[in-house]
């Protein structure tokens, strides 16, 4: 085997110093009943060449000719040769979180970047280094909200992601506090007036996508306005982060915590996961954050250096009292999006932005051309719902031409008979215009 | 220190080249390394390592986005080439310490070798481009890949049922916990109370207060084990579950574990593992097998998925057949001789919903899978046979030299401290900075609480005797110089590029980020 | 030197850290490093880092090998684990300077940026794993794009036709002397000599030496160019060809290089481009056009492949179609809609033959074709303008300090010489040495010949201004630190993991490969 | 231009730096007359994305679903992932020939590994640092012989892969050394009695394949002592240096010289190239040897270290009298080869040469099962002609179904009718056994 350094001589030699007669024997303290007497019920082994053989097979029954025109959570971008490649050095893989900071300045630097770059998008003071993903991160600032406010409901637009949403509903479940949904108006943003009536005095976080899970721009400045008005947070959820190159940031626009994930830089779209999520706060939540950040300090010699910082927040120190059970999180896919995002750099953002806008402009104009309009008014980035009539069976069409349509509506809002025919699409660098042609054809059919 | 364990091939007596020049028993000395600033401290410029199409230009948002909401460049933003960023974090990565570097005993960690195979299968294009909600059809070999990958899980545990959902140990307790609060809400009633013992992980008593319990602390025997009357005293029918970690975080295996269940079954009250310490179990004995409800998997420790400087993670969690109907959404199903995700709560009315966005890490899928396919179940039994192998080496060849505070059979990881070394005011702090300058990761350190000074060591089966030799003789040349050079040993590490940080200078003043014109002093 | 030039964001006035601790120009410091035996050095074991299917069991080699010719297991060949492997190289390759840890300005090698995106695509399985004698219906893809890039050199040098085939400039040298030779005796008489300039790099006069010329150095004048009369008094009918390189090792333009193919062309002989300079003139001028009949390319310097620790490189020729008929063997064919490789000398009776096994190093064509696909003609133009921009400013910056040998126009690199610091007894060797602990690789020295002490800087277009003043800086501190203290000086470099070696030992007393109680004493 | 760092302003700068009112104007040294007026008539620079959707169609072209059957001289074998995940590591790729050896010290000690490895495989005492490939290395070999005997022939086995002996023909146009080839016999072996009658006091070298290019492992003893005989130098051709770990070594067995390509060694197929050839030798011919070598030597303060050596054998000190021209070899190569070497170990080495032995086998029985022969009755390792009718037919057949079914001799030997059926073929470790049963079906049609 050749992960096991162990020759028989090695572990005769060594169970002679530790005075155990065989391997079975190291296990004696372990009550005989509780062993296992059988060999696990397994596959039996496979050398790398079945390996690759057998997982080969497995890729090739996913269908990924094409980049799919689903958003809805996960992008399609296009992630550069060299961020993979920097991310296959050992040094960073294979280290885990930095906790002797001496021989982990490398994960910590770029931690560092991480959260600066975090901060700059959305806006905000401070980062945090980084959460499992968009939907749990969002759960967190509902929690950090309500530990803030001392209040005990959570207002959420009815446009959030609908599993970010669920997932919210699962953390709350064991703290009682009540989530109230708002409703989108027709044009695909917030219905304020609804907002408004929501909002009060026992109002923690009022949560906004933005862009929203229709693809649009929400009216995240006038809920802010409103959040703050009642004294509430005002949180903003982004699962597409390239709309942050185009957009103004949420902190900008009154948001005092912005979350959501990163996926789409550095990430690639991995069936939903890996991606890192992101935790950003006006400094002055600094010590209700959840999970891990990372601090600016001096060596012995007065070398800048950096350590994991504020640890007295964390469950490894402040136990039941901690901001949130958080512990390992996504350290390698943050370190994925800065270096995508130091390739990208000011301009290459801006541009990546301003492409993403283009290509779903020329979907939309290409889907018109065929007859098929889109779904809500609202402003959007690079992704909207279209009326196709019946999502599911284009879906289902699209498929056998090995196209991936979108995603339809329909299966967030099943009972919602109004929105059978939207399909939600996105088109972003990976799109090619001709791409986009032979989709709008194929959708028309 | 000029390189006590006669490491080869340097030839020592020459040495010199100043301080931390000397070779350390996991070979250490000084090279060549690069400072390199922060990406942000680059001077403003019009560069971009960006390749990207040109856009039809026939669409300006301004014409469609309202100005309010239209940013212009993000400001602070770095812009360089391509190289300047490959050499930026080519040069971070020369900080770091890996597994790929050396030795890693981080205790509790698991730091097994990462198969290179995993990287490569995990690239397959069909895996790496495949959206998550690609329809069923377009998705089958992620979806067989994690179903095979649920019924190893659950095999291996002993369980009835796996969900790979969770994104982490800690996701996975809050997971497991949630679960055996529906379960109790199903019953009629939420409970009150959970047990964890004073040896347990930080995650442990987070999970339960996190999900609306109270933690009652149950302290552990003199042997370092949870002892059954203690866990009686502590139950009652306001009490939920224990949340028990075993091996424990001394490696100490909970011998009583069957009957603790019992006391918390017999009134009511369900057992969660915390699989943390699985390495040590694998093809030995199953947590479904001891009295376990419920527990959670860290496939980057047991299974070798890589750490990444801190994640990603994940944390399947696999239960007992009554808690089946609660796990989260989505499942995957198998029907005739294909694969679907149910993802819809009517499907599973019980279920506790959602626990993160789409299905799992299937990036950590992959490799685990992988992992478990190329061992097989001999190759697993004997990872853990080697795992603790090594550590019963480990413990048993610093025995005398440092201070043991539990002498009875560990597992896969022992629990020093450094007690010895008091005399010379030398801590558990300094003896693991002092591992950085041999070559070596240091332990977990304070860890478990309940060990004043514990040094956690936890070897893995990745690695060889004679590392195993090496790491024993830097530890042996430690707790010598702590009597003989206390104030050397102090000023450790010299070989880094930084030396001890300030950590109370980070947390009284915290620089959390770059700003123009940022000082840290 | 304590940080000469600023570097941030290191705090030096407190660095301290021993010798060789303090921040060079190009951000050097010291930090981790480890020791590392030679594999073979490794206790011997059972170990194996192999994971392989089992064979069938029913075939004894015994049974059919003869035994005089059966043998054993490999003696002295290592046994270690995967995990040992891998930070076996991985602990070997920090050692390592190249272009991605920093600047890397080895005159007469182009050491430019090797794009990652290239590496990805190399790597397409598609190409990786295609066997060079699959049928041509088989292998349109590698087909094609071989043939584009063929086409695409030409059009770049000015040529009629290029073959692939040989693997590095100076093999790509043996070729096109062959077709050289190959021409000649076509016509009657392989003639005898060969033109070599003195500025010629070594492995001109050793090619023409290999294809049985003898050489007759021709001087360049006192400008660092040929002059028409020195060619035209070396000219003769025994005269096969001249070697060129232009521009010259100088990195000066061969102004009368039109002049000069007149005179061998008159005279009935060819002239030759050493194509290792090529960087300087992509878009802007090209060889074809200025009376070269033959030139090699270095694809791993004007194209960007990497150079890998010393290869593979690969060595197109480009012929004028005179010489189209000698081209080596195989060349690739269009026919139709489809490619196929020509390979049989019954199709080309007059080629040379095949210079190597196959078709060339396509790793390396991948990589090149990818490189001409992405920067396009204006962007290819840019390279050599911004390669010749760097080299310029570089001069500039360093003239009052080095000296410089030629003082006229230079493009791609410059020359600079020894003899300002002379007086103080520092060499262009202690020069070289001290540039390793600012953090930059040194120049190509020694080379070439006509210069006494050079120090050959070509920047390459991928390198910042910002890399150029903190390369200018650590120049400028070194001419400075020359006055002031030649003896620290001569002591560098002081942070790599090993000093300067002693290179007279190695040749004395070869030690060319281990053996069991090897000892380098 | 993601490669290139230059800003408008610096150029700007840098231009008035130098002095210079353009960049054009730094060209003002090339004779207008000579620059090119006009852009490259090449194709538009492509973005990231283009181009890999470029180089994925390109590389769709290549049929390599299956590992192909063909060997003859580039062997088909399953490279660890170990290997390129290390070789990627910039510090190795991005380097070059190690001139400052302080800071070069990994490629230097990877190269004396290199150079170890090759000389344990060989039996030899001394190799070089790696060479273009096994075809050059083979034609090093003969001039070196010449050089070394003053001699002027050399006899060398028709059954050399046939490329080699024509590169070695191209390599002599320019000497005037003769060429002298000795046919095989019916086994496939090298006719002893015709290399007696061929060697004399004129003769240099005796090159013989081992295994030769019919895949038989070839009377190398005997042709060694020969050669040994008449004052010649015996020289081994290999290949397929997996045979290495089941054969004798050549060195053992009477070669003073031994070439050929490590290219199964961790350099995959590639469509040929690259991959390292290898030079090994007798220590008495050290000074004789082209290329670069690496050696053990001290450092200032008395540490091992590693540095090229005995350079005044090449070209940049030497010159016209230098013993080759060579001068950037297949570093790169040279340690994928090292580092498959040290993956696989001694053990492991072992057990692949046994496994591509019975593999080959396998083929041999599936085959026959078919009715199809082996063409020569001579021992073999991985690899045997088998007569099989019509061999372009069954290779175009074959082709059909995406098999690559082996290389017709007919390609090699066009005037030797009795070839025509003649198919060579392989079967490594990549060729599963259900492979090998699928490829005989299909053989057999
Ligand atoms: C005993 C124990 N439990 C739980 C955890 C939490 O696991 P994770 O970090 O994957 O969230 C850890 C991790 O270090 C642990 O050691
Ligand atoms: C001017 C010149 N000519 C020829 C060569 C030989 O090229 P290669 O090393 O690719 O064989 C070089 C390489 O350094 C060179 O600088």
């Amino acid at each position: 085997m050749r992960y096991h350094p162990h020759t028989a001589e090695d572990v005769r030699e060594m169970l002679a110093a530790v005075g155990a007669e065989s391997l079975e024997a190291l296990f004696r303290s372990i009550p005989a009943s509780l062993q296992l007497r059988r060999p696990l019920d397994l596959p039996p082994a496979a050398d790398e060449i079945a390996l690759l053989a057998e997982f080969r097979r497995l890729a090739a029954a996913n269908a990924v000719e094409h980049p799919p025109f689903i958003g809805a959570g996960a992008y399609p971008h296009h992630v550069p040769a060299a961020v993979d490649q920097l991310l296959l050095r050992g040094e960073f893989f294979t280290a885990y979180t930095p906790y002797q900071p001496e021989i982990s300045q490398g994960t910590l630097q770029a931690l560092f970047e991480w959260q600066t770059f975090v901060a700059l998008l959305t806006g905000l003071e401070v980062a945090n280094a980084s959460m499992y993903d968009g939907a749990t991160a969002m759960a967190e600032a509902a929690l950090m909200a309500a530990r803030l406010t001392d209040r005990r409901r959570i207002v959420v637009s009815a446009a959030v992601h609908p599993d970010y949403r669920r997932v919210l509903a699962t953390a709350l479940a064991a703290t009682g506090d009540e989530i109230v949904a708002v409703p989108w108006r027709e044009d695909g943003r917030i219905d304020l007036a609804a907002l408004e009536r929501a909002v009060d005095g026992r109002t923690a976080a009022v949560i906004v996508g933005y862009p929203n899970f229709l693809g649009v721009v929400d009216a995240l400045p006038e809920a802010a306005a409103l959040a703050r008005k009642a004294g509430a947070i005002p949180v903003s959820v982004t699962s597409e982060a390239v709309a942050l190159g185009l957009l103004k940031a949420p902190g900008a626009l009154g948001a005092d915590v912005a979350v959501g994930t990163m996926q789409s830089f550095g990430a690639g779209l991995q069936f939903g996961g890996p991606a890192a999520g992101f935790f950003a706060i006006r400094e002055a939540f600094v010590r209700q954050m959840p999970g891990r950040v990372c601090g600016a300090t001096l060596d012995k010699r007065g070398r800048r250096g950096f350590v994991l910082t504020l640890s007295t927040r964390e469950q490894h120190i402040r136990r039941e009292r901690a901001t949130s059970n958080i512990c390992t999180n996504a350290g390698l896919m943050a370190l994925a999006a800065t270096i995508h995002l130091a390739l990208l750099g000011k301009h290459g953002l801006a541009r990546l932005a301003r492409l993403n806008h283009d290509r779903a402009r020329l979907l939309r104009d290409a889907l018109g051309a065929a007859g098929v309009r889109p779904r809500f008014s609202g402003p959007v980035f690079n992704e909207m719902a279209f009326e196709v009539g019946d999502a599911e069976e284009v879906v289902a069409r699209l498929a056998k031409r090995g196209i991936a349509a979108g995603a339809p509506l329909s299966r967030w809002f099943p009972d919602d008979p109004s929105l059978r025919g939207a399909l939600l699409c996105v088109a972003t660098e990976l799109h090619s215009p001709e791409l986009i042609e032979l989709f709008a054809r194929s959708v028309r059919r | 220190m000029a390189n006590p364990t006669g490491w080869k091939p340097s030839v020592e007596r020459q040495a010199g080249g100043g301080e931390g020049s000397d070779v350390g028993a996991g070979g250490a000395t000084r090279g060549l390394a690069f400072e390199e600033p922060l990406l942000f401290e680059h001077p403003p410029s019009t560069r971009s390592g960006a390749s990207l199409p040109e856009p039809s230009g026939r669409h300006d948002p301004a014409r469609d986005i309202p100005p309010e909401l239209l940013g212009g460049e993000v400001e602070g933003m770095p812009a360089l080439s391509e190289l300047d960023v490959v050499r930026h974090f080519t040069h971070l990565s020369a900080w770091n310490h890996g597994i790929d570097t050396g030795f890693y005993p981080l205790g509790s960690c698991t730091m097994k070798y990462n198969p290179k195979s995993s990287e490569a299968l995990a690239r397959l294009p069909g895996f790496a481009m495949a959206h998550p909600l690609l329809p069923a059809e377009m998705c089958q070999g992620a979806l067989e890949l994690m179903w095979r990958l649920e019924r190893a899980l659950s095999e291996i545990s002993g369980f009835a049922a796996t969900t790979l959902a969770p994104a982490a140990g800690a996701h996975g307790e809050l997971t497991g916990v949630m679960m055996i609060r529906a379960f109790h809400v199903a019953r009629g009633n939420a409970r009150k109370k959970i047990l964890v013992p004073d040896t347990a992980h930080g995650t442990n008593p987070a999970t339960a207060a996190r999900n609306g319990y109270q933690t009652v602390e149950v302290k552990s025997g003199p042997d370092g084990r949870l002892h059954p009357e203690a866990v009686r005293a502590a139950m009652d029918e306001d009490v939920a579950a224990i949340m028990i970690t075993n091996p424990n975080t001394l490696g100490i295996f909970e011998t009583h574990i069957a009957e603790i269940a019992a006391v918390l079954h017999e009134k009511g009250g369900l057992v969660y593992g915390d699989g943390a310490n699985l390495n040590a179990l694998v093809g030995v004995a199953r947590p479904g097998d001891m009295g376990f409800d419920v527990m959670q998997f860290n496939l980057h420790k047991t299974f070798a998925t890589p750490h990444g400087g801190g994640g990603p993670g994940s944390g399947p969690v696999a239960v007992k057949e009554p808690l089946v109907p609660f796990l989260p959404l989505p499942v995957v199903a198998k029907e005739g001789a294909a694969w679907r995700l149910v993802s819809e709560p009517r499907e599973r009315p019980q279920s506790i919903g959602r626990v993160r966005e789409f299905h799992g890490n299937m990036g950590m899928f992959v490799r685990a899978w992988a992992f478990i396919r190329e061992l097989g179940p001999d190759g697993l039994r004997r990872c853990s046979e080697l795992a603790v192998l090594n550590a019963s080496y480990v413990r048993e060849k610093l025995r005398d030299v440092f201070h043991l505070p539990y002498d009875t059979d560990s597992l896969h990881e022992v629990v020093f401290t450094d007690k010895l070394q008091a005399a010379s005011d030398v801590t558990t702090m300094d003896v693991a900075k002092r591992l950085i300058d041999h070559g070596f990761h240091p332990p977990t350190v304070y860890f478990p609480l309940v060990v004043h000074g514990a040094i956690m060591i936890e070897p893995t089966e990745s690695e060889s005797k004679e590392t195993l030799d090496r790491f024993v003789a830097g530890m042996r040349a430690i707790a010598e110089e702590a009597r003989t050079d206390a104030e050397g040993l102090k000023a450790s590490p010299r070989k880094p590029v930084r030396a001890r940080l300030d950590e109370v200078r980070a947390a009284r003043k915290p620089v959390l980020r770059w700003k123009p014109g940022m000082k840290v002093e």
